[in-house]
C-alpha cells in the first residue's frame, strides 16, 4: 500500500477539480493507500464550513467528512491562501488542518505518488 | 538521510491562474521544509519554464505598480537568491521572438550569486526524468 | 451593431472573433490578451490583428507583464481604464468578454 | 452619464478579472457614470468579508469601501452562489448585497451598457 | 413598458467552468425578475448555443449521477419548459460531428411545448445584432 | 520513465503532450479531455491519439458530458476511479495533471 500525494490549486464548484481530487482519493482510501490532500489557491475554498447543500453546486463537504472516519486521509489548506480570502481559523471544515506552503514538500517527500492539479 | 528533488514544471502564463505564482511560492517554501522532516532528510527544487510559461520570465512586469501583486519577476529573483535550479526552454523564448535581453537571468540586484539558464528542451525532458516528483502547472 | 470585443486570453476565442461581424467592431486587448498585440509567434503578429477592426490593448495590464508601449503592434493602440470607459459609452452599443 | 451593469463570475485572486471588474468601476464612477456589480459564481469571494492583506494576493475590499462612499457603485452577490461555497449573511463584506439572479436581470434591464464577465 | 432582451451567448463547454450554468439559470431566473420592475416591463432572454458550447446539448449526460450536480442538459429542458428560446449552431455541431438524434431538441418528457432549433450562424449573428444586451460566456 | 499524463482539457495542453517523450507513456483523459476520446472534429480525431502511449478515458467524466463506451475511439480504453488508482500505483511512476 502506498501514500497518495495530492495538491489541488482548483476553485471549488465548477471545475470539478476538486471534485476528481476528491473521488480519487476516496477510491485511493477504499484500495488500502493513505491520501494527503494539499488545498492551495482557489482550492482552499474548499476548507470553508458551512457549505450549504443545492443541486447546482458540488457539495463535497460530506464526503470528506467520510473520509477523515478512516483515518487514511487527512486534509490540509494552505494558510496564506485561506486567510487573503478571508477564511480564518474558526471558519474552518472540521477536521481539516491549515499549514504553510511547506507542508505541502513535506508530503511530496514521504509520498509515493503526487498528483499536482495546477491549474484553475 | 534523503534529498526527494521535485521538478516544478510551469507551462502556463504569469497572470491569468495563480498557477505559476503557486508554483514559484510552493519551489521556494522548500527553505523552511526541515521543520517537517528528519535531521538530514531535504527538498530540492528544480524550476522549470516552459510552453507560454516562459512569458513569466520577462523582465520589467509592473503588476506590484497597476495591481498591488507581487510580480512574477520578483518570484523568479528571489528563487534566485535562494540558489534554486532555474531553466528556461530556449525553443520556446525562439518561438515567442523572446530576446534574451529581455529575460530575468539573474538576482544581483538583491546579491544572489545563481543564474537561471536557456536550455534546449531535451535538458528539461531530462530534469523531468531524473526528479522523484513532478508538479506541472 | 457598434460592438466592442474585450479579449482577455491568448489561446481561447479566436474561433469566436474569427465569425463576428459588426458595422463597427473595437477589439481590446486586455489581461491575457495582451499577448495579441506583442508577441509574434514564429516571426508572425496574431492573425486576430488582420480582421477589419479597430484595436486597443489595456496599457496597465501591458505593463504588468513586462511589455511597454513600443512592444506594441503598430496596429494597436494602447488607451487606460480611463480610455476603456469612454470606448464603451461613446464608440460601441455592446460589450463582450472573451 | 450613463449606467454599467458588470457581472463578473470569475473567482477572486489569480484571474485578475474581479480586479479589472473593479477598476472599470472605479474608471466609470471617477467620470460620473453608475455601476452596477454583480457578483456569481465563484465571483462571489469577493464578497466575503474579512479578506486579510498580502502583497501575493489581490486585496480589492479597501477600493471597494471607498467606491461604496461615492454612492454611484452598488455591489450584490448571488445569494445561492455564496450559500453554496459557506459565506451566510453574517460573512459578508458591509455594504455588499445579496440577492437571487433575477436582481442581475433587471440590472441589465436599466443599464446603458452591459459586460458580462462569465468565465473563471 | 418596454421589454429589454438579453442575448445569452454560450460557447463553452458544460464542465469545466460554472459560465455555461450560470448563463442558463441566469436566464431561466427572468421568470421572476417582475418583483424589480415597474408593471408591464419585461426581460426577456434567448440563448444561442455556438462554437464548442453546442457540446451542453447533448442528451444523456449523467452529471447528477456522477457528482451529484444537475446537468446542463436539465438546464435545457427548464428553459424550453419555460418558452425561453434556444438556438444550436448548425455549422458547430456539424464540425464536432454531432447528430440532431443526440440533441435535446424538445423538454416533452417533463410537459414542455417549446422546441430548441438548429440554426445557421447567420441566424445567430441576426439575434446578436437585435437584442438590447449581449452576454457571451 | 514511467509517465502517466491526466489530460483534462481539449483546447490547451497539446503542445506539452506533443513533446513529452516517456518509455512508457499513458495518457488518462478526464474532465474536458474525454472529448479527445469521443469528438471527431471536421471527421478527424484527436490528434493526440496518434502518439505512442497506452490511452484510458474516465467513464464517469464520459457519462457526465453525454458519452458512453460506445462513443469511444477504439484505441481507448473506459476505466474507473477504482481503475485509475491501479494505474497509478501499478503503472506509473510519475503522474502529470495537463
Amino acid at each position: 500500500m502506498g501514500k497518495l500525494t495530492i495538491g489541488c490549486f482548483s476553485s471549488l464548484v465548477g471545475s470539478l477539480s476538486l471534485d476528481f481530487a476528491v473521488k480519487l482519493s476516496e477510491a485511493a482510501v477504499k484500495k488500502g493507500h493513505t491520501v494527503d490532500l494539499w488545498l492551495s489557491g482557489n482550492a482552499t475554498m474548499l476548507s470553508k464550513k458551512g457549505q450549504k447543500a443545492f443541486k447546482d453546486y458540488s457539495h463535497l463537504q460530506k464526503p470528506i467528512q467520510e473520509l477523515f472516519t478512516t483515518g487514511s486521509f487527512q486534509m490540509t489548506a494552505c494558510e496564506a491562501c485561506a486567510e487573503a480570502r478571508g477564511y480564518h481559523k474558526e471558519d474552518t471544515m472540521e477536521g481539516c488542518k491549515r499549514f504553510s506552503m511547506d507542508w505541502y514538500l513535506a508530503s511530496c517527500f514521504s509520498a509515493d505518488r503526487v498528483l499536482h492539479i495546477g491549474g484553475d | 538521510m534523503a534529498t526527494k528533488r521535485l521538478g516544478f514544471i510551469i507551462r502556463g502564463l504569469p497572470y491569468k491562474t495563480e498557477a505559476s505564482r503557486l508554483a514559484m511560492t510552493h519551489a521556494i517554501a522548500s527553505q523552511s521544509v526541515e521543520i517537517y522532516l528528519e535531521d538530514g532528510d531535504m527538498v530540492e527544487p528544480v524550476v522549470c519554464f516552459v510552453g507560454d510559461g516562459v512569458l513569466n520570465c520577462l523582465k520589467n512586469q509592473q503588476a506590484m505598480k497597476h495591481y498591488g501583486i507581487t510580480s512574477l519577476e520578483q518570484h523568479i529573483k528571489n528563487s534566485l537568491l535562494l540558489d534554486l535550479k532555474v531553466l528556461i526552454c530556449k525553443e520556446d523564448i525562439e518561438r515567442l521572438g523572446i530576446k534574451e535581453a529581455s529575460l530575468i537571468m539573474d538576482a544581483e540586484d538583491i546579491g544572489g550569486e545563481t543564474k537561471a539558464q536557456i536550455v534546449p528542451y531535451s535538458e528539461i525532458q531530462k530534469e523531468m526524468e531524473s526528479v522523484d516528483h513532478l508538479l506541472l502547472s | 451593431m457598434k460592438l466592442g470585443v474585450l479579449m482577455s486570453d491568448i489561446r481561447t476565442g479566436s474561433d469566436v472573433i474569427g465569425r463576428l461581424t459588426a458595422e463597427k467592431l473595437g477589439i481590446i486587448f486586455v489581461g491575457n490578451g495582451i499577448y495579441h498585440a506583442t508577441v509574434k509567434e514564429d516571426g508572425k503578429a496574431s492573425s486576430i490583428l488582420g480582421k477589419s477592426a479597430t484595436f486597443y490593448v489595456l496599457s496597465e495590464d501591458l505593463e504588468s507583464r513586462g511589455f511597454s508601449s513600443s512592444d506594441v503592434d503598430s496596429r494597436v493602440k494602447p488607451v487606460t481604464y480611463s480610455d476603456l470607459v469612454d470606448l464603451i459609452f461613446n464608440d460601441y452599443e455592446k460589450i463582450v468578454w472573451l
